[in-house]
């Protein structure tokens, strides 16, 4: 099997290499090797992943191959080399199931593009980038990874570069990534200089068997949830994703929910011995996602922009994913991140959908009503709704329910508090999207409205496929609770960490506290639900509901003392971005002019003031050429009489 | 093979100068083959010697002496280790490309510049090979006379301001380092009886040296004297200001070869005698030097991101890039001076390629203003996806070959001091941020009105200006993937190096 | 006196015969420029040769007065070369200008007769002669073009500083002689290695030595007593500024090896503060001016004065106790004779025709107009400015490597020499910079010298070169300076 | 006193200064000229006292003194040429005029 | 009837008095050469001061150099200088066209050189041997053409340089060599 695990990322390789040289030439063919290439290697990659998951490869008893020593310095050496466990297998699994998907999605979404090779090229890059972190078995591999797919990232943003704001949200996207790279770069050289190896399941047997000192896990883990927190948009580096919706919808569904942002959940988790090793790390990691899950869930509540709420919402639920982290629900947290992947890739592609059918148009208050005139495109993105809103007994509702339920039972409480609020926001934001996009009366504009029609079979297939697993994943790996499919699979690479952190689990009780939890967060659901409605109106025929939006009450509401604070706040994103701007651009940038005056005016300014110098005393000094002979003796005469009384000074020394 | 192919490399350009010289000037087609002939030759005799050179033991390979002024024991003595093999290459092949890339562009006094162009390959092959101190300080002068007069007769509007700048800085330093060389040379003839036998010999003086001979105020004082001419050379901050003013004024593969060879002649130095003849003088320093190094890789990152000429924000960037060598250098790791080396011939290729991109577009438009600048994505789609290219190697992404140099020198200089990697890996951002900027005010938009104003003259890249890049990008990747190929060169000089700074190796 | 005295004063008896031959032929053959450009030619030629035979022989004439070692044939050598060039150059110039050739030629060989003698001096009543007799015409030559103002002007200015300088040296000299009872060098020497072991020396004896460093300071340009350098160099006409830029530099240098190594040697740590302030402000004070001048000649005058400098650096590591400075002397000598003729020369071919000015300004495109002038003047500007590998470089090296034996304050003076040098190449790449780019204001014809012109700027360029890649005439500059012991 | 060399040294270092006056202070060519015939004289009484109180001097100084005043001709001779040949271009004779060469 | 060595009841040797009478005169007429306002004056004060220059070393005992000082001094030299006097026409001129503007700094330069002569030659010990010795003409002779004969043979070259290079630059003649520096 071993064999088989280079093909996987370098097959999209070749595809990249293929139709980046001669795409241009193959014109409206330009992404077949492209496609099929990600769909050979979701063949290999499915074969892989099932062979682990079905081995239960756990640290350091993983399938790796070494293709060639990398970095071989005095000093310093680095492979070229990949490893597969259980965690690689369900990574993959979401990689390349969503990555095919999407890219067959992007054949009748980009259809029209003239930039339609540069596109898949650019996605084909991708795929491989991503592949290579999740397959990589040392932490520089990882990091190259790391940063193709930023890379890729900051490709696909600013994929329409024309845009002024597509230039410059894939600029900030690649530079807000860098500052956690940083975080992560530093944690790859403390782990060097500490450990002398920078193999990952090298590194977790040191680690375990005590190499490495608790200040140096904590630093380490710590550098690393640096990286993590860019890579996975956390606060406060959460603001490049909203932006990064000025790329072509697939991308946003890709890279931007379903992939590449999960790369930090995978990284931590991937890091489990080192993070399970440093507590209080652990607790900033659970407070930094459940802030960020918060946070952007109440960003959520007032955006208008479709994708830039979906957006909010992907942060919400990384914070979600890494809260589990952080209170040591390992499982919980890729089983979210696996159900996220599914049904957060269904939402953006069905967005992508709606726009496509609205004519690009992406603010839901020109949509409304748009149920029946695009129903494949409305059912997959209901289906996923759903199941991000977390009912029973679609995905969400599982994977949610088992980060709550680890939070509560291992006593972070305050965690768990937290996110059983997000969990209703979350209903409630996700229904204020379906409701002003799907329900209500329609504010598109006239000429559009004739035009809408449903998408091609391309890109609805992909969403009827994405629905599958968004409704069933979690019954299919995550029933019963606790102890389903996935927790069997996952066990042999997380189940040392626990047991290290000392922490037995009460078995899952279902007439227990885990049930009352469940049915306490689903009511909250519910209510949450049932308030969007109210609010934004619903129109399900099928199952007799239907009310009409309440656009006078949404205002009163937002205008009532102590909310209207809140509502502009969350419209104004908390002014994350205002305040980046005045830091970063203004007054950055007038401390970069700063230092360039420093550099003309003092550095520069001493060189050629030194020339000024020189040259002005030439100027005083030439006046002493006099033209007259006698001034010319009298200097003579004096020099005599100087040099005289030097001769004297020596002479009586 | 008793062939003498070092002093072959040298003087074949010198050869192919004496030629072009008899050749009429009108013949300008001739000329231009002519001079690229020879570089070529160059080339192809310095990949024979990379192929030739023997990777197992360590010191010098394809010795070459002769007694020269046996009066003070000075010899015409060349030989190359890893590094230096390295360093002629990435000469030769340079100078090939620049001198292709200077087709089109130069129409005026071609017979001049091509001369000027072998006899500067002839300097600076030379200091890369010499082994007597004395032959490589006339080569390191011999440098200076044709850059100076292709910056000052082929360069810009301000380029006598800018060449007189280069050479008056560079004089400045090099004159000290004079003195320098002399006192070493006299310490080691007064250690040994008044025999000025191999006083300038540089295997003997680092045995000297290696020996604890050379007393502590001399190293301190010779040091110096060697530290700011090299320093001046890198440039390392705050000696930097005369490179913005050159490279923006000399013509493209002026710059080219300005940053891709003579930055590092600098660098080459540093490594090669400056450390090693002065081990107790490089430890002294070492702190304030390594706090230069940090304090020109942030602010070179900084003031670029504020340039409005194209070349003079590469020009600052190679301020930034530069400190990566120093820094690798005086933090004495094995790890860190290889990656050091490697940022070299990166910076070489990377920063060379830059150049030679804004040279593309400057052909077109004749300017470098990058707020005139925009949409030429769409316009020349090939020179945006290679200058695209070239950027993120520039940015240290990884998989490229300025990935693995600036990380190697961040793991080494982690290892002797956190604090010192953590000062400067902020420029991962700082770097991205210029580049980034600049690209996409360059490239991204629409068409800028200037340019829209240029019409038709607008084309994409020429073959000829492919065939110039394609090189540089193949090292780029190739280097990025399998940095083996000169790391393993380098071993034996780091561990040389490190042997003579007084530090143990390690791995 | 005797034949052998003769014998060995033979190239000074030569080159006194060779002026009288170039006067004789003039009277005989009126108007015959061939003929008289031919007899001084030709005689020098045998001078030449005479010196050449002389070459390795060792001796003394006239009871101790003169003698012939390696050091004298050393410079008699570079003499004879001066004398040859400045004739090679001075023909095209002089004639266009309808000025005689023959007193031009004759003036010019009594002068380096002086020039030579000084060089085996070893008396200093014949050394106060013998330098009397290389300034005296040194003042002709530079009134040489008597109808022009300038010239005349310049002229009268450095024969009344020149004399007034002569006063002071001889009135220096009298001291000197006074206290030490002889006049030649090595009893001097004798007597002043007794006062120097006394520990203490005389008032009378240190005025003496301060008028006697005054006046060689003078004939050597250095500051503060260069004032007449400036505008006698550029009074004079241009060949005859080349001459006067190094005959009367080097023979000031052969008095100060004479004189001051020869004959004072014993004391030398007493001037040796006097040197080192007196090479530091030289060197200074001569490039800070020669930055701001336009007129080539005249920056080319203050950089002479530089050079001086430099050069006393090298006679203040030989005081400091490095007998290799005194080699680093006479390499510099030769050198900068070559490349500083060399310069000047250039600024002569492109004042061939009269009324041509010697602002810089005419410098503008010649690298255009005319490369091989161009190339010419390139080169010896970067030989001037310390290039390697042409000589000028070898010559600083020499100088440093001498200063930074010695040590001490010396180091600090090759310091300041160097940090100098650099300041200096400003000045000198200006010059490049109008050579090659700038365009020329206005059109001149390209200047196309005569054949013997040629002739005399190749010989200098190939020298400058070969001084560079081959510096073996160190060794017979090490072996010149080996008359000095050591 | 007259038997005494320090009071001939003293009267020549009179003379001495006075030329060195004469020359800094005058304005004609020829005047300048003249003082530097008294400069010259002085040093001549100096080696000729020299000679007349030391006896390893005496002969010397006397023939010393005669090449001194040889030369010192031969100076007048050039010098006053000079002054004749300015003085035809000039028509003046006064030599702080003669500045067309200052900086 | 010999005259004594010192004047009858004052006792100041004759000596001493010519000495004290020629060495002021040759001050006097020195100070008058660079002081006059008529140049012809400096002229004739210059012959005074040759003369009694000519006295003061017929005192010190050396008559043959008395002999050439008046020969070529007065005989040969003042009178070039009274020609070339005459040639260049200076009349008696005003105050101003006599002296610089720098004859202060002039006249406090030759204070110093002459406290500094002074001072440096009663600070110093002479090798004297305290009483004049008279300098015989042969012996003088026998020296020139034995131990000095080179630089006497030099000094008729430089005589023969200097005429020709006087007689060339004063010379009258026409010629074109207008030169433009």
């Amino acid at each position: 099997m071993t064999y088989l695990i280079p093909l996987i990322p370098l097959l999209p390789l070749a595809g990249f290499v293929v139709t980046g040289l001669l795409g241009r030439q193959m014109g409206r063919e330009s992404h077949q090797i492209a496609v099929w290439a990600v769909a050979a290697s979701w063949a290999v990659a499915m074969v892989v992943a099932f062979a682990a998951l079905a081995h239960g490869f756990g640290i350091g008893d993983g399938a790796g191959i070494t293709l060639w020593n990398w970095i071989p310095a005095l000093g310093f050496k680095a492979e070229m080399g990949f490893y597969v466990d259980a965690l690689t297998g369900c990574l993959l699994i979401v990689v390349t199931t969503i990555g095919m998907l999407v890219h067959i999605y992007s054949i009748g979404y980009m259809a029209h593009d003239p930039g339609k090779w540069r596109f898949f090229a650019y996605l084909n890059l991708f795929m491989f980038s991503m592949l290579l972190l999740v397959l990589a078995d040392n932490f520089l591999l990882v990091f190259a990874g790391w940063e193709l797919v930023g890379l890729c990232s900051y490709l696909l943003i600013g994929f329409w570069y024309p845009r002024r704001s597509a230039a410059v949200a894939a600029k900030k996207a690649f530079l807000v990534n860098r500052i956690g790279d940083m975080g992560f770069a530093l944690a790859i050289m403390a782990i060097w200089t500490q450990l002398g190896t920078l193999n990952m399941q090298a590194v977790f047997k040191l680690v375990e068997g005590g190499g490495l000192s608790s200040t140096w896990i904590a630093v380490v883990a710590l550098l690393l949830f640096c990286g993590a927190v860019g890579k996975s948009a956390q606060f406060p580096l959460h603001v490049w994703l909203p932006d990064a919706m000025e790329g072509p919808t697939p991308v946003s569904a890709l890279i931007h929910a379903a992939t590449m942002v999960n790369a930090g959940v995978y990284l931590v988790a991937r890091c489990n011995p080192i993070f399970g090793a440093a507590p209080g790390v652990m607790v900033v990691v659970a407070a930094i996602g459940i802030f960020t899950a918060v946070l952007a869930a109440s960003i959520a509540f007032t955006q208008t922009d479709i994708k830039r709420v979906l957006a909010y919402s992907t942060i919400s639920q990384l914070g979600y994913m890494f809260a589990a982290l952080g209170v040591g629900a390992w499982t919980a947290a890729i089983f979210h991140l696996m159900s996220h992947g599914f049904f957060k890739g269904l939402l953006f592609l069905g967005s992508g959908s709606v726009i496509h059918a609205v004519g690009d148009e992406q603010d839901m208050r020109k949509m409304g009503g748009l149920a029946r005139k695009i129903p494949i495109t409305y059912v997959t993105m209901l289906i996923g709704s759903v199941a991000i809103a977390g009912v029973p007994p679609l995905a969400g509702f599982f994977s949610k329910d088992e980060i709550l339920g680890g939070a509560f039972k291992s006593g972070f409480l305050w965690v768990w508090a937290i996110g059983f609020v997000v969990a209703g926001m979350t209903a409630f934001y996700m229904f204020r999207l379906m409701g002003m996009t799907f329900w209500g009366p329609s504010h598109v504009d006239p000429e559009v409205e004739q035009h809408i029609h449903e998408s091609p079979t391309t890109m609805t297939r992909p969403l009827i496929l994405l629905a599958i697993p968004a409704a069933a994943l979690g019954l299919l790996i995550g029933f019963p609770p606790e102890s389903g499919l996935l927790h069997q699979w996952l066990a042999p690479v997380f189940e040392a960490t626990i047991a290290a952190g000392g922490r037995t689990e009460a078995a899952y009780s279902f007439f227990g506290i885990d049930g009352g939890l469940a049915i306490v967060t689903t009511g909250l659901v519910a209510i949450a639900i049932i308030a969007a409605w109210r609010l934004f109106g619903v129109d399900m025929p099928a199952i007799g509901l239907h009310a009409e939006p309440r656009p006078d009450q949404v205002r009163e509401v937002s205008a009532r003392r102590g909310l209207d604070f809140l509502y502009r706040g969350s419209a104004a994103k908390w002014w994350f971005d205002d305040l980046n701007n005045l830091l970063f651009v203004v007054w950055g940038g007038r401390l970069a002019g700063a230092v360039w005056w420093f550099d003309r005016v003092v550095i520069d300014g001493t060189v050629n003031g030194v020339g000024t110098v020189t040259t002005q005393a030439g100027l005083r000094l030439r006046r002493v050429q006099t033209g007259h002979v006698q001034n010319y003796a009298l200097g003579i005469a004096i020099g005599l009489i100087a040099m005289a009384l030097g001769y004297f000074l020596i002479a009586v020394r | 093979m008793n062939l003498p192919i070092l002093s072959l490399i040298t003087f074949t350009p010198l050869v192919g100068a004496l030629v072009l010289a008899a050749l009429p000037s009108r013949h300008e087609e001739l000329i231009r083959r002519t001079a690229l002939g020879f570089a070529l030759v160059a080339w192809g005799l310095s990949l024979l010697l990379l192929a030739a050179f023997a990777l197992g033991p360590a010191g010098f390979q394809f010795n070459e002496t002769v007694d020269w002024i046996p009066a003070f024991g000075i010899q015409y003595k060349l030989g190359v280790d890893g590094l230096s093999v390295l360093m002629v290459v990435l000469t030769t092949t340079l100078t090939w490309i620049s001198i292709l890339a200077s087709f089109g562009p130069i129409k005026d006094r071609v017979k001049g510049y091509m001369i000027s162009f072998l006899v500067l390959e002839v300097g600076m092959i030379g200091v890369f090979i010499a082994l007597d101190f004395f032959l490589f300080y006339i080569f390191w002068e011999i440098v200076l006379v044709p850059m100076y007069l292709i910056i000052g007769i082929w360069g810009g509007s301000n380029r006598i301001y800018a060449t007189m700048k280069f050479v008056l800085y560079t004089l400045v330093g090099s004159l000290l380092m004079l003195v320098a060389i002399l006192a070493t040379a006299f310490a080691f003839q007064a250690g040994h009886g008044g025999s000025w036998t191999g006083a300038f010999d540089y295997t003997q003086l680092q045995a000297w040296s290696a020996g604890g001979h050379f007393a502590n105020d001399l190293q301190i004082l010779a040091f110096l004297a060697l530290f700011l001419a090299f320093a001046i050379k890198v440039p390392m901050f705050p000696f930097h200001t005369w490179l913005p003013d050159a490279h923006t004024e000399a013509p493209t593969a002026g710059s080219v070869i300005l940053a891709g060879v003579l930055l590092k002649l600098g660098a080459y130095g540093l490594i090669r005698f400056a450390v090693p003849l002065y081990p107790y003088a490089a430890h002294t320093f070492a702190w304030p030097i390594i706090v230069l190094s940090i304090v020109a890789i942030v602010y070179g990152a900084i003031v670029s991101i504020v340039q409005p000429d194209l070349k003079r924000l590469v020009a600052y960037s190679s301020v930034s890039h530069m400190g990566f060598v120093t820094l690798g250098i005086f933090v004495f790791s094995a790890t860190a001076l290889q990656g050091a080396v490697l940022q070299m011939i990166n910076h070489g290729l990377i920063t060379g390629g830059l150049f030679l991109l804004v040279g593309v577009v400057y052909e077109r438009t004749h300017d470098r203003t990058i707020a005139k600048m925009g949409g030429l994505a769409a316009a020349m789609p090939i020179w945006s996806t290679v200058f695209g290219f070239f950027i993120l190697a520039s940015a240290g992404l990884p998989g490229l070959s300025g990935f693995v140099g600036e990380f190697l020198v961040f793991v080494g200089s982690f290892g002797v001091a956190p604090v010192i990697a953590l000062a400067s890996i902020i420029v991962m951002v700082l770097a991205a941020t210029y580049l980034l900027w600049m690209f996409q005010r360059v490239a991204f938009g629409g068409l800028s009105d200037f340019l829209r104003g240029l019409g038709g003259h607008l084309t994409d890249m020429s073959g000829t200006e492919m065939v110039t890049l394609a090189p540089l990008a193949i090292g780029i990747v190739v280097l990025g993937l399998f940095p083996s190929l000169v790391l393993d060169l380098l071993r034996g000089p780091a561990q040389s190096f490190l042997a003579a700074a007084g530090v143990a190796v390690g791995g | 006196m005797n034949w052998s005295d003769i014998g060995t004063i033979a190239p000074v008896v030569a080159s006194v015969l060779v002026a009288a031959a170039i006067l004789i032929v003039d009277l005989a053959l009126p108007n015959r420029r061939q003929a008289v450009i031919a007899t001084a030619l030709g005689g020098l030629g045998v001078v030449a040769a005479v010196i050449l035979l002389q070459a390795g022989h060792a001796g003394s004439a006239f009871g101790g007065a003169y003698s012939l070692d390696n050091l004298t044939v050393f410079l008699d050598a570079i003499f004879v070369a001066i004398a040859v060039l400045t004739i090679l150059f001075g023909v095209d110039y002089i004639e266009p200008r309808g000025l005689p050739i023959a007193e031009f030629a004759a003036i010019l060989v009594f002068a380096v007769t002086g020039a030579m003698l000084i060089a085996g001096s070893t008396d200093l009543v014949l050394l106060f002669v013998a330098l009397e007799l290389m300034v005296l015409p040194g003042y002709v030559l530079a009134g040489f073009a008597r109808r022009d103002p300038y010239s005349t002007e310049g002229a009268i200015k450095y024969f009344l500083l020149g004399s007034f300088s002569s006063a002071i040296l001889l009135f220096g000299l009298a001291y000197v002689w006074g206290i030490t009872g002889t006049t030649r060098v090595d009893g001097v020497a004798a007597a002043l290695a007794k006062v120097a072991a006394g520990g203490s020396i005389q008032p009378g004896l240190a005025m003496g030595l301060a008028f006697m460093s005054a006046g060689v300071a003078f004939k050597m340009a250095a500051v503060p007593f260069h004032y007449w350098t400036p505008d006698a160099y550029q009074g004079s006409p241009t060949p005859i500024t080349a001459y006067l830029s190094v005959g009367p530099k080097v023979g000031a240098f052969a008095i100060a090896l004479r004189l001051f190594v020869g004959a004072l040697g014993p004391l030398r740590a007493d001037w040796l503060p006097v040197v080192i302030v007196l090479a530091a402000v030289t060197m200074t004070l001569g490039n800070l001016v020669a930055i701001s001048q336009d007129n080539v000649k005249r920056m080319l005058a203050y950089s002479s004065i530089a050079h001086t400098g430099y050069i006393l650096v090298g006679l203040a590591a030989y005081a400091g106790g490095q007998h290799s400075g005194l080699s680093a002397i006479l390499f510099y000598g030769a050198a900068y004779t070559f490349m500083n003729m060399g310069a000047f020369a250039v600024v002569a071919a492109l004042q061939r025709q009269p009324g041509v000015s010697s602002q810089i300004a005419t410098f503008a495109g010649l690298g255009r107009r005319d490369p091989w002038l161009g190339a010419l003047m390139a080169v010896f500007l970067l030989s001037l400015t310390g290039i390697p590998p042409l000589a000028g470089f070898w010559a600083k090296a020499y100088v440093i490597l001498a200063a930074v034996q010695a040590g001490g304050w010396l180091t600090a003076l090759a310091v300041l020499a160097m940090v100098n040098a650099a300041a200096a190449a400003f000045y000198y790449l200006r010059v490049v910079v109008y050579m090659y780019m700038r365009e020329p204001a206005e059109e001149l014809r390209p200047s196309s010298p005569g054949l013997l012109f040629r002739v005399g700027l190749g010989v200098t360029c190939v020298l400058t070169v070969v001084f560079g890649l081959f510096p073996a005439i160190a060794t017979a500059a090490t072996n010149a300076a080996g008359v000095f012991g050591g | 006193m007259s038997g005494s060399l320090d009071s001939y040294l003293v009267l020549s270092g009179l003379l001495f200064a006075i030329g060195t006056f004469g020359f800094l202070a005058r304005r004609n060519a020829i005047s300048m000229l003249m003082s530097i015939e008294l400069m010259l004289n002085a040093v001549n009484l100096t080696v000729v006292a020299f000679g007349a109180f030391v006896p390893a001097l005496k002969t010397h100084a006397a023939v010393i003194a005669l090449l001194v005043i040889a030369v010192a001709a031969a100076e007048a001779t050039v010098g006053l040429a000079l002054v004749m040949a300015i003085y035809r271009n000039r028509k003046t004779p006064l030599v702080d005029e003669y500045d067309s060469m200052s900086e | 009837m010999p005259i004594g060595d010192s004047i009858p009841l004052i006792g100041i040797r004759w000596d001493d008095v010519l000495f004290v009478a020629l060495a002021a005169t040759l001050l006097v007429s020195a100070l008058l050469v660079v002081t006059l306002r008529d140049i012809i004056r400096c002229g004739l004060a210059l012959i005074a001061s040759f003369a009694s220059l000519a006295g003061i070393y017929v005192l010190l005992g050396n008559p043959l150099v008395a002999a050439t000082q008046v020969l070529v001094y007065i005989g040969a030299i003042s009178v070039l200088v009274l020609f070339a006097i005459m040639l260049t026409q200076t009349k008696n001129a005003p105050a101003r066209l006599v002296f610089q503007t720098q004859t202060l700094a002039a006249a406090v330069a030759a204070v110093v050189i002459a406290v500094v002569i002074t001072a440096t030659v009663l600070a110093t010990t002479w090798p004297s041997a305290g009483q004049r010795l008279w300098t015989s003409t042969t012996d003088v002779a026998h020296l020139l053409f034995h131990d000095y004969v080179l630089p006497f043979e030099v000094v008729s070259v430089l005589l023969t340089a200097a005429v020709i290079g006087g007689v060339y630059l004063a010379r009258r003649e026409i010629s074109k060599d207008g030169e433009n520096r």
